[in-house]
């Protein structure tokens, strides 16, 4: 009998582990609606925040428009067939593109992107961009710049401050289709330690992958 | 005699039961086959799937109408019989003729499939050094588009117009010839409706063949799991009239200029850096 | 010398005194202390610029996980005792055969090291059984998400780890699902021997399987893995630690598989009893020995084939990656070589336990068992020539497409034997439809449409559409679970009996078997559909367009999941509660094991047994008079 | 019979059936380190033939020639010393026994020796990694292979101890037999190994 019940403890522990794996899924955060439009704000960093189960691995988070509150949610719901605005702040540094044809933004209004709000841009050199905003689906690609690697306030770990950590300001607009879950992922291969920097966050939800929700 | 009895009525069921299931598969089903008569090698899968549920469907007709027979006629009714079958330990005669029929099958259909794939390819990945270039081929040269799969969207580089896409426009009647490559990890570029599958390998350019008919919107999926996005690495493709592909081409020269001119030069395979592990 | 003695009883001893000593507690203890050895005080040590580098970016370290599950393993196993032997040996002590083969008749020998054949198959029963329910549970909730188009219940992440999950614990557990039970327990038997060549390798391929399983569910802690059950390469190369649970996983299997291969293939070459000439094989050893040369040969290359795998995550080689001189259809070519036989290390015991279960249900001898043979045999050869079949389109030159399509479809020779004779036994046979038989039934039904469709996935011009699509998947669900799980069941009913010493519920098998076949059809025949529809294997997503079918296809699995129940609560009930002792021969069959008295004393036979000329001795012999009368009769 | 009984007296099993499960499990073995080996040797030329990205070798790859020959060299030694002595006398099988297992174990340290001397890496392209992966597998297997060897010499010590009470000297012999076969069949792989990681 003991050895049933002990069995059993295991099977149940294991079952309890398999479970939460399951269900594991990234929170949500919506687009802020003002009168200026509806507005996307994200943050890309090096680093999870420390406490974070993956505090080495690269990731997007939500914060609000002044880049504070950060949340790391990578599903971002968005109202059906609307201009919304996409702020990214971009406190990682550049790795280079894999696929040089992606350093075209794709799919924005007019094709084109800004930084810290200067001129607005098509395309910028591979070795200054460290991330791509996509979702495949949409045909939507935007090269995001990174900030200098030799900057030195740069941030480590997630939370940073745009005002006391080196910063670039990405923004582009895009219109949203009709309702329905759409993917996005990143295209630079930023997930340093992995094979082709396609490993760990680059093939984990919730870190450089996520979810657009369209309603 | 009694087995003769049962044999006369296993080939009469047999007959009765193939005859129309044949007759559905040749004229109702082929018609309809997989992947649709897209393109000329896609018209000869479909071709190929038709001769195989011909020839599939009298044999298992064959083994099914013979089970069902055994279970109803020699099934043991009385659950407390100890009769015992006949002690038969084989038969020379039947051995011969089932080796001499399933041998002339499986040669049969090795050759017809081996001189099929040798016309045109079929459409499948021939890697780099194609045995079966079809005719059209040689003559005139064919448009080449090169598929660079990455983690995970498909990208179509036109060599001859110098831009790469994410998407898939081909003009009609024409002989297209696919290269297909990886910039990291197996794909799989299976363009459903033109027949062809093509698995995108790092460091290998995988040539398929095509030969595009009329006007026709194409599923593109990958069929080789490549990781997280597998099951959203899809798109749509179009084969359209010639004169509004070459205005297609010609919009995408300027629209895509940017980007066109940071692309590496034109190669059957590029090695990215790899980021080992290492760093 | 002198006649073994052997004593039946042994001093009982409390429950904590029985804690103690070696046995499954110790292992998993020390299990626990080797993880932590060889993860923290040896891999966390070791030093080097690449490794130091790829712990502050990726956060891990595959060598510590790597040495974790080696010293995990090596503790688990010391545990077990199974260290004793072996230092005994090395210290120079006589070799001994009979050691822990009785280990008392309680169910705490069912816990520990005991290399009484008949306890390990009961071990190896168990112990798949478990596993392959938690892998049809992981199919189960596969088929949950695909009720709909889009993501909806689990993550990507979550989706291709239960894929994987669900096709090597299958592939992985049940390619012993056969041989562990069943060929561990009647070989010796049939052939009339006491025990295995190797009886103490017997256990340890038990026990390096239950291994292979926990390791494989601890892929969950990394994050799981994505590459399904044929980890390519170099897609595993970029996944977390989780893949290298994987490659722990199937390079134990590997290593369980060979050394189960080469000691059921040497207990049938060395201790067939006197009489017991190869042409008196029972057909079920001629099945166990043709998968057995299989197992020998084919699973070593896959052990050498995960072990670069794991060499390039680990030391850094670059076996498959392409920038760096290495080749992803390397990974290919060696899986395939291993792949094609693993596919018939799981078909070749079904086939071998129809032919075998026949007879007694007919009442008639097994129909040209010199064929039958053949048929196996050749099914073995062939299976090493074909594996580029798998590579049709992966753009690897295409020159030997045509011979490689010719030897696929040349395997339909030796598997045509098998029918052939499974149709000449049931011809004119007196067939009695018990529950096991009822399998057999489906079992010929199922595998005659996975074979046909291996047909169209064989002629390359037909495979350009079908390969890597939920067609293929289909296929091989045919021929595996149509034709393993099948027959899995059937020998559960035939000889479980005997095995356990308990009746079954033959009501509740004949709704088990109905209500699985019926499901099972309706689960994997759409499935066909879906695959020339344009849908590939392993997506969390597809067109809006097929949901119909897909919803019919999970509700069917939902169906199979039922029946599984019908069969666990026919088990627990007979095993636990009614617990009526079997009968010694309850199909009236004439096989030597059935001989037996129920259960089966720890020395199987008090004198070795001696056998007659015919291995089936069913059936009135044909009247004198008058000339042989063909069979299957040819007009 | 009564299976109450506390004792039963069993007919024994014939004595050659353990013998011939040596002679038959050590060749089967045989059988099964062959198919793992050779997963290496198609490596080895797979990647050779295909030479990705011209990544065969990637920078100075020299091999250390002096130490590769006295592996295999010590290798053929002690394999020709214990095959041949398999149908010899105890005391010329103990002598090679413990002359194979001393030469196996240098020959074991020679190639770890020779990881740390190397001028090139496991990352050095594809012939480094069939370099390393090849042999260090190989080591590994030869130390189980040396193993075995240990048991056969342990034995016969305490055999001879003894005074030979309680021994089976035909099981014993047996036992020398199947492990002097095995030997001689991985040496010859080590032989190939050498020939075509260091001369081809």
């Amino acid at each position: 009998m003991g050895v049933a019940t002990a069995t059993a403890i295991v099977c149940a522990a294991i079952g309890l582990y398999i479970g939460l794996y399951l269900a594991n899924v990234p929170g949500s955060a919506a687009a802020v609606t003002s009168s200026q439009g509806t507005s996307l704000y994200l943050a890309t960093v090096p680093a999870a925040a420390l406490s974070d189960p993956h505090n080495t691995w690269v990731s997007y988070y939500a914060v609000n428009s002044s880049g504070g509150d950060w949340r790391h949610d990578t599903t971002y719901v968005l109202p059906a067939h609307t201009l919304v605005h996409v702020t990214i702040f971009q406190y990682d540094s550049p790795s280079g593109i894999r696929n040089q044809f992606l350093s075209q933004a794709q799919g924005t209004t007019g094709g084109t992107f800004q930084v810290n709000g200067a001129a607005p841009e098509q395309a910028i050199a591979s070795a200054n961009t460290s991330h791509i905003f996509a979702v495949p689906q949409l045909g939507l690609s935007v090269p995001l710049q990174g900030v200098s690697g030799t900057a030195k306030n740069a941030c480590a770990n997630a939370p940073c401050s745009p005002t006391a950590n080196a910063v670039e300001k990405v923004t582009f607009t895009f219109r949203t289709p009709g309702k329905g879950l759409y993917r996005w992922q990143c295209f630079v291969p930023c997930a340093a330690g992995y094979i082709d920097g396609f490993g760990g966050p680059m093939q984990t939800v919730g870190y450089m992958d996520g979810f657009l929700k369209v309603v | 005699m009694a087995q003769t009895r049962h044999f006369r009525n296993v080939v009469m069921l047999w007959l009765i039961v193939t005859v129309p299931f044949e007759a559905l598969m040749i004229f109702v089903l082929a018609p309809g086959m997989p992947p649709g008569n897209g393109s000329v090698q896609a018209a000869g899968q479909v071709t190929d799937n038709t001769v195989l549920f011909g020839l599939a469907t009298p044999v298992t007709t064959a083994v099914l109408v013979f089970l069902g027979y055994c279970l109803y006629a020699f099934r043991e009714r009385d659950h407390s019989s100890a009769l015992e079958g006949p002690a038969i330990r084989g038969d020379a005669g039947v051995q011969f003729w089932w080796l001499l029929t399933t041998t002339t099958l499986v040669l049969f259909l090795a050759a017809y499939g081996s001189i099929r794939l040798l016309q045109d390819g079929s459409g499948g990945g021939q890697g780099p050094n194609p045995i079966a270039v079809p005719a059209m081929a040689k003559g005139d040269a064919p448009l080449q588009v090169q598929v660079v799969a990455q983690q995970w969207q498909f990208d179509y580089r036109y060599p001859k117009y110098g831009f790469e896409t994410p998407d898939l426009m081909l003009p009609a009647n024409t002989m297209v010839e696919f290269h297909v490559t990886s910039l990291d990890v197996i794909h799989s570029f299976w363009a459903y409706q033109l027949g062809v599958k093509a698995d995108a390998n790092p460091g290998v350019d995988n040539i398929a063949y095509v030969h595009t008919l009329g006007p026709l919107t194409i599923n593109v999926r990958c069929a080789e799991l490549c990781g997280l996005w597998h099951g959203y690495m899809f798109d749509t493709g179009h084969v359209v009239p010639q004169a509004e592909f070459a205005t297609w081409a010609q919009q995408q020269q300027t629209l895509l200029a940017p980007g066109s001119k940071r692309l590496p030069k034109y190669s059957r395979t590029y090695f990215p850096s790899p980021v080992r592990r290492s760093g | 010398m002198s006649a073994i003695a052997i004593s039946a009883s042994r001093p009982t001893k409390s429950f904590w005194q029985r804690l103690g000593g070696f046995n499954m507690f110790t292992g998993i203890a020390l299990g626990i202390a080797g993880w932590f050895i060889g993860y923290y005080a040896i891999g966390e040590n070791i030093t080097g610029h690449t490794l130091t580098y790829y712990k502050a970016q990726a956060g891990e370290n595959d060598i510590a996980v790597c040495l974790g599950y080696v010293l995990g393993v090596v503790g688990f196993l010391v545990g077990m005792g199974f260290a004793n032997y072996p230092v005994r040996r090395m210290l120079g002590h006589p070799p001994s055969l009979t050691e822990h083969e009785s280990e008392g008749e309680g169910a705490a020998r069912y816990f520990r090291l005991c290399t009484d054949h008949k306890v390990v198959a009961v071990q190896y029963l168990i112990g798949i059984g478990t596993f392959f329910f938690v892998g049809g549970l992981n199919a189960m909730f596969i088929r949950t998400e695909l009720l709909s188009p889009n993501t909806h219940v689990f993550g990507p992440n979550q989706y291709l780890t239960l894929v994987g999950m669900h096709g090597s614990m299958m592939m992985g557990m049940m390619t012993s699902g056969i041989l562990g039970p069943f060929a561990n327990w009647v070989v010796p038997l049939m052939i009339g021997s006491r025990r295995m060549a190797f009886p103490r390798i017997e256990a340890l391929t038990f026990w390096l399987l239950m291994a292979a399983g926990v390791i494989l569910v601890t892929t969950i802690f990394w994050g799981g893995f994505q590459t399904g059950w044929t980890g390519y390469q170099p897609l595993g190369d970029e996944g977390t630690a989780g893949y290298d649970a994987y490659i722990g996983f199937f390079g134990l299997v590997g290593l369980s598989m060979t050394l189960l291969g080469l000691n059921l293939m040497a207990t049938i070459i060395t201790m067939r009893a006197p009489g017991m000439t190869w042409s008196r094989l029972p057909i079920f050893c001629w099945g166990v020995v043709a998968t057995a040369i299989l197992m020998v040969l084919a699973a070593p290359m896959l052990i050498a084939t995960l072990l670069m795998a794991g060499m390039d995550r680990t030391v850094q080689t670059g076996f498959y990656i392409a920038a760096i001189g290495g080749s992803a259809y390397l990974f290919q070519n060696l899986f395939w070589v291993f792949g094609h036989p693993e596919v018939y290390i799981l078909a070749l015991p079904g086939f071998a336990i129809v032919m075998e279960l026949l007879p007694v249900f007919t009442r008639k001898p097994l129909w040209g068992y010199r064929l039958a043979v053949a048929g196996l045999l050749g099914v073995a050869f062939l299976s090493f020539f074909v594996w580029q079949h798998h590579l049709f389109v992966s753009g690897i030159d295409a020159d030997l497409r045509p011979f490689y399509m010719l030897s696929t479809e040349m395997i339909s020779l030796p598997t045509g034997f098998t029918f052939l004779v499974v149709m000449g036994t049931l011809w004119r046979g007196r067939i009695r439809l018990t529950v096991p038989m009822l399998f057999c039934v489906g079992w010929i039904f199922n595998f005659l449409f996975g074979g046909i469709s291996g047909v169209f996935l064989s002629d390359v011009p037909s495979d350009v559409t079908t390969h890597g699509s939920f067609f293929s998947m289909a296929h091989f669900h045919y021929t595996i679970m149509g034709g393993l799980v099948f027959t899995f069941f059937a020998a559960v009913y035939y000889w479980g009996p005997k095995m356990l010493n308990v009746k079954f519920d033959e009501r509740l098998g004949k709704i088990h078997f109905w209500t699985l076949f019926v499901a099972f059809n309706s689960t994997f025949g759409p499935l066909f559909a879906l695959g020339f529809l344009g849908m590939p294997r392993r997506v969390v997503t597809y067109p809006l367009g097929l949901q119909g079918l897909n919803d019919w296809v999970s509700i069917s699995a939902y169906c199979i999941g039922l029946s599984m129940l019908v069969f666990l609560y026919n088990v627990v009930k007979s095993t636990v509660f009614t617990r009526e002792p079997a009968e010694d021969n309850p199909w009236q069959a004439k096989s030597i094991e059935f001989s037996l008295p129920t259960p089966v004393p720890v020395h199987d036979f008090e004198r070795l047994p001696t056998f007659d000329p015919d291995p089936y001795p069913y059936g009135v012999e044909p009247a004198p008079i008058g000339a042989p009368v063909p069979a299957g009769g040819v007009a | 019979m009564e299976a109450s009984a506390v004792h039963l007296e069993l007919e024994p099993e014939p004595r050659h059936w353990q013998r011939r499960a040596l002679w038959v499990g050590a060749r089967l073995w045989c059988g099964s380190i062959s198919f793992f080996f050779v997963s290496f040797v198609f490596a080895y030329f797979y990647l050779k033939s295909l030479d990705t990205n011209h990544g065969w070798k990637i920078g100075h790859v020299t091999i250390a020639a002096g130490i590769g020959v006295s592996i295999a060299a010590l290798q053929l030694v002690s394999a020709v010393a214990l095959r041949l002595s398999s149908h010899r006398r105890p005391g010329d099988q103990l002598a090679a026994g413990v002359i194979a297992l001393l030469m196996g174990l240098t020959a074991v340290a020679l190639q770890f020796y020779e990881y740390t001397i190397l001028n090139f890496g496991a990352a050095s392209g594809g012939y480094a990694s069939v370099f390393f992966g090849w042999t260090s597998m190989y080591a590994i297997f030869e130390l189980g292979g040396l193993y075995w060897i240990e048991t056969q010499v342990a034995t016969m010590l305490r055999a001879r101890r003894n005074g030979g009470t309680g021994v089976d000297h035909a099981l014993a012999q047996a036992g020398f037999e199947a492990c002097s076969f095995y030997w001689a069949y991985f040496v010859a792989i080590g032989v190939l190994a050498y020939v075509i990681l260091y001369i081809l």
